[in-house]
């Protein structure tokens, strides 16, 4: 059970299927995958073979691979612009992945969107968004038809802290709480927004209290401890999903890279970071699925090789694929009728 | 032919949406005042009655919200209309519109819909500086969306239909001025094309260019020239994205002289664009510079009389075109 | 003491002076001067001296006359719309302000901006705006001038409930917060925002919990009682004044008319308004008054008759009055430079 | 004679600002990673160090704020600067800047005045459909606010240090790709007033009306133009509202021929408009049609390719040229 900081929390929700060994290694796997995606796009990037903004999710994949599963298959998911984390996490193929980090054509929506812009509408998976809180009603929108047409199916919305502060955050939460729409709100708070303290952008440290002016059931969790993320999102979307109305997490977590690629860092000391490294969830989970025995040196080592392996191949298909037909400047503008 | 029947212009936008609402499960209406007041122009009265709170959605004020909602709810499957009372309140939504409605199709690579339609309302009456702008040059602006500004209740009706049927999103501009203006109509369900502009008034001394409530001032002035025998042509131009310049081209070509005629303010307003593409696609053609008749270029102040001087009125347009084809 | 509703309020604030008789006098004849006002505009607007919108105070007086007779003379104000309740509270001139709804060159501010846009920089009265909360960041910024310049003076924001469902409240409330602004927010509930009633706009019905989002200090009061509104505002002002940061003061309160003229008003029953009847605040007062023998019915005749000459001359004044010079149009619209 | 020194367009910016933070102490930066971080595009690097966090203020993500809290402190007596990381986020606080900023003078009669000055940035680079965009003609419409859009670094320097002593509100809007250019300018205070549009190449064939970046891609077309024997004249505007259309006209008058290369969307943006009063007011010295080069008509795809396709460059802006005068 999720204790929630929150009183307006009902405890009505169902507990989580329990994690098994296998989804502790799945897991572990689809960790490893996002931590290398994002090291070769990374590398790609200084290559100059990726270019505008690439915001890394290294630090906290926990949050993404945790909430992943423990969702339904189709519910939706909008998330900001640090997304290829959530695409990975979601199943999406990292090839049409890193292709769209190329800019080409057999990118996840070819090449039109690049980093910002992930997206895969067969996994349920609407996009990143790049204007800070502007994904957050549509959220909610998506939510809205899934009440309105008695679909099965609820709507997450990730943002990071900093998008809190954003009007548009205020005005979605008010019209989900009020409606009680189907959606989960997963405030990703990595500490900074940009070069921003959370503290110094926010009146309140604590994003969830902010739910309290919705009464919405919100909570605060470590978000880089993945079993805590995959038992309170489950427990969440639970009571969402059974028309209890909308819920929020917020997710304590760390980002280990600069905001985007190019960030001098000014903001904080090399320090601060490496008091962070021992809390990297990467290796928590290693840890601890060590220490269940779940998993042994040897069997890490051989995932961590078949994750290469497939990151190379992305690479190498992003790299062979045809930049998009010149066309393709003039098409998708409209739907054509 | 079709039985033709007379409606006003706010009827006629209600006849629309009530079809639509009738045959079309997943469209609904939201909005600031839509359902239990009735819309603030009454243009929804009587709608929640018939289709029911859950169909016609009285929101909070908080147009983003709106936006983003309606816009949510189309890539899910709807088919929403969302009001913004005015169009002075669209500046508030403006980021939602331009950058999540007009682009989801596009920024996704085509994998994804957004079929909002986005009513809104242009118009004027001592409501002063922030209540009284012309905001379509805006919207017409944008890849991604298409703008209709309908002047007669014919084609309220007929250009509503087709943004219901349509899975792009359309914004969709009336004229509080024009809601109780009578105009015949076919009975039932028909639709008017986007892009097409309709040629008001043939005529063959000069080529009026407008939309929406100048078109009644521009056809009001056409009258009275022609009793001075001053044969005035006025095309409506009645979508403003897309635009249809084949219609006005022709027109031009054939009168040789063109003053575009327009609301909203002059300097990077819509009549810029217009003269701009006149004077080069008929460049041959034009015996005198395009002109342009616009609102005075200024934040509308209150005083009735201040109003008054600021808009094109038929007096104005009728001493213009005089003086153009002195 | 005003028992604070909210945990988060300090209680360091000292309390209002004490009223008086006097006092007590002058608040009635304020509320009269207003009342009768809004009266005489009302029947003006019906006459077609008046046009465009007309948001009228009737109902809300107290809220006005009882918080300006507890700020200083130089602290300022933003308000929204419904505006000239303020404006006479503040003791501006009826002549120029009844002028200005006429549209008048003697106007406030030239016959420019009407109703909703109400101002009178010598009296601090910076304005009624007319976009729904478009002029809460404005009222932060005021009180950021004032931090900045340390000056002692504190910025007030009247705005209405409905008003707190858009996001820039939201966005001007975190950063007065965050900065801790000399500002007091001032929510008029008159339970409608147009003609939705406050539960069916809000996730919250009482507004004043919207704070605990941002940790500020705030209390629900009702708003009739004009000496409750005096003594709350003096403390939370107080408190703006003294560098604790914003505060937020919820009035309950209730429109008699609809919200601007031609409302229909379908989404109230003439017996909802009948039974608010009892509640108004200058009845109230005129009662509480004679009450305690700080007044008579004599000198309530009066009073009430000066107010009508008052509004009278007012009219008068308008009347007679020129309309703006048709060069006016093209005033204003730059500084000169 | 002045010194003349080199700079670069950032640092010319960072010493107007420096220079007016120093003889102004009502003057303070707010904005967006504009303190600690030192400006998204390190234009404000510095200046926290030396004026401290009271006078370069990091904010919140909250546009609609910043503008509000500046232009509020403007009307209470604060020279304040509002930096808008990028002008596609402007959108989200264009309600704010239209609706108050640039009425506050006016709606109250002439009695209040909010003079801040909104900086922000135009620039694209594999950014995608929403962080690409152009909207500096929304900002030109808007009767109450003065809109620069600096080519150089003298000019960045000079219109800035105007704005500074401006009591209207300015709307600035610099160039990511120019942030990097050298160019000279005196040292010390000077200013560029606004309005005044700048000559920065004679020539008698051909006229290019420009401004920002695209005056230097006119420039470098020009230079190889010369090589064949044309002479490009180019006029770049620097101001769009006021805009100098005294200065287009006569060069037009001279040059007979008009070329308007701006890098936003053709359709109701910048171009139309000068290209409408270029086709009206030297009807009878053209020889030919205003031409115009804007970016394709799309929202910016992300793919490098696709993106470099979309915008004038100078081998098309040659191409054109050719084509005009063959
Ligand atoms: C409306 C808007 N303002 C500013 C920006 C620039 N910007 C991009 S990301 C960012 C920081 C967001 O921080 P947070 O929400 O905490 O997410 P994180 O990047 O930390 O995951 C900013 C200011 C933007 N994209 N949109
Ligand atoms: C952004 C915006 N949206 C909508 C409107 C239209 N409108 C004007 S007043 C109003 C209701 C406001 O209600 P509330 O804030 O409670 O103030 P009240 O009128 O009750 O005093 C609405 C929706 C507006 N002026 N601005
Ligand atoms: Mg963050
Ligand atoms: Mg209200």
């Amino acid at each position: 059970m999720v204790t929630s900081t929150n009183p307006a929390v009902s405890v009505t929700s169902r507990a989580a299927p329990p994690i098994t060994r296998e989804m502790g290694l799945h897991w572990l796997e689809q960790m490893m995958l996002i931590r290398r995606f994002e090291e070769a796009a990374e590398y790609a990037y200084t290559q100059k073979k990726i270019g505008g903004f690439l915001h890394l999710y290294i630090g906290e994949e926990s949050i993404a691979v945790g909430a992943v599963a423990a969702m339904q298959p189709d519910d939706d998911i909008f998330t900001h612009y640090r997304d290829h984390g959530w695409v990975l996490a979601r199943g999406v193929d990292p090839k049409p992945s890193m292709a769209e980090l190329y800019g080409k054509a057999t990118g996840l929506v070819k090449g039109k969107g690049g980093s910002m812009h992930f997206a895969s509408v067969e996994h349920h998976m609407w996009g990143g968004y790049a204007i800070v809180g502007g994904h957050i009603p549509l959220a909610a929108g998506m939510a809205f038809s899934h009440q309105y047409l008695k679909r099965d199916r609820i709507a997450f919305c990730v943002m990071g802290e900093g998008a809190t502060n954003i009007g548009m955050f205020h005005e979605a939460l008010n019209m989900a709480a009020l409606w009680k729409l189907p959606a989960v709100f997963l405030v990703e708070n990595n500490q900074y927004g940009m070069g921003t303290a959370v503290e110094r952008a926010s009146a309140v440290a604590n994003i969830y209290e902010k739910a309290t002016a919705y009464h919405m059931p919100a909570t605060q969790i470590d978000g880089n401890d993945i079993e805590l993320v995959y038992n309170t999102i489950f427990e969440f979307a639970d009571r969402a999903r059974r028309g209890e109305g909308p819920q929020l997490v917020e997710a304590m977590t760390y980002r280990f890279r600069g905001h985007s690629m190019g960030d001098p860092q000014r903001y904080r000391s090399k320090e601060e970071v490496e008091q962070r490294r021992p809390n990297d969830p990467l290796n928590r989970w290693e840890t601890k699925l060590l220490e269940r025995a779940w998993t042994t040196e040897d069997e890490i080592k051989q995932l961590f090789a078949r994750v290469d392996a497939q990151v190379a191949q992305a690479v190498q298909f992003a790299e062979d694929s045809p930049f998009p037909d010149a066309r393709e400047l003039y098409t998708d503008i409209l739907v054509e009728e | 032919m079709t039985d033709l029947i007379q409606m006003t212009y706010r009827d006629a936008l209600k006849e629309a949406m009530r079809e639509a609402l009738r045959r079309d499960e997943t469209a609904v209406i939201m909005g600031e005042e839509v359902g239990v007041w009735g819309g603030t122009y009454a243009v929804t009265r009587g709608l929640y009655d018939e289709f029911g709170a859950h169909r016609v959605i009285d929101t909070p004020i908080a147009e983003m919200g709106i936006i983003g909602v309606a816009t949510g709810a189309a890539m899910g499957g709807m088919k929403p209309i969302a009001e913004i009372m005015t169009i002075n309140f669209a500046l508030v939504a403006i980021d939602q519109i331009v950058n999540n409605t007009a682009k989801i199709h596009s920024m996704f690579g085509g994998t994804m819909r957004a079929p909002v339609v986005i009513r809104t309302t242009a118009g004027w009456g001592q409501l002063a500086a922030t209540h009284s702008q012309s905001f379509e040059a805006w919207f017409a602006y944008v890849p991604g969306l298409i703008v209709v500004m309908p002047s007669t209740a014919y084609d309220a009706k007929g250009l509503l239909t087709t943004a219901m049927y349509s899975q792009n999103p359309v914004i969709f501009i009336e004229h509080t001025r024009l809601y109780g203006e009578k105009g015949e109509l076919p009975k039932g369900e028909f639709r008017v094309p986007f892009g097409v502009a309709d040629v008001k008034r043939q005529g063959k001394d000069l080529t009026i260019v407008t939309y929406s409530r100048m078109t009644h001032v521009a056809l009001n002035a056409a009258k009275d020239l022609a009793q001075q025998g001053i044969e005035v042509e006025v095309v409506d131009v009645r979508s403003l994205r897309p635009l249809d310049w084949a219609t006005i081209m022709n027109s031009v070509r054939k009168t040789h002289r063109a003053l575009v005629l327009t609301e909203d303010w002059m300097t990077f307003g819509v009549s810029g664009e217009i003269a701009a593409r006149i004077a080069h696609d008929a460049f041959d053609y034009l015996d005198a510079p395009v002109e342009r008749m616009t609102q005075a270029e200024v934040p509308l102040p209150y005083a009735p009389n201040l109003e008054k001087m600021a808009f094109p009125d038929e007096a104005k347009v009728f001493a213009k075109i005089k003086e153009m084809l002195a």
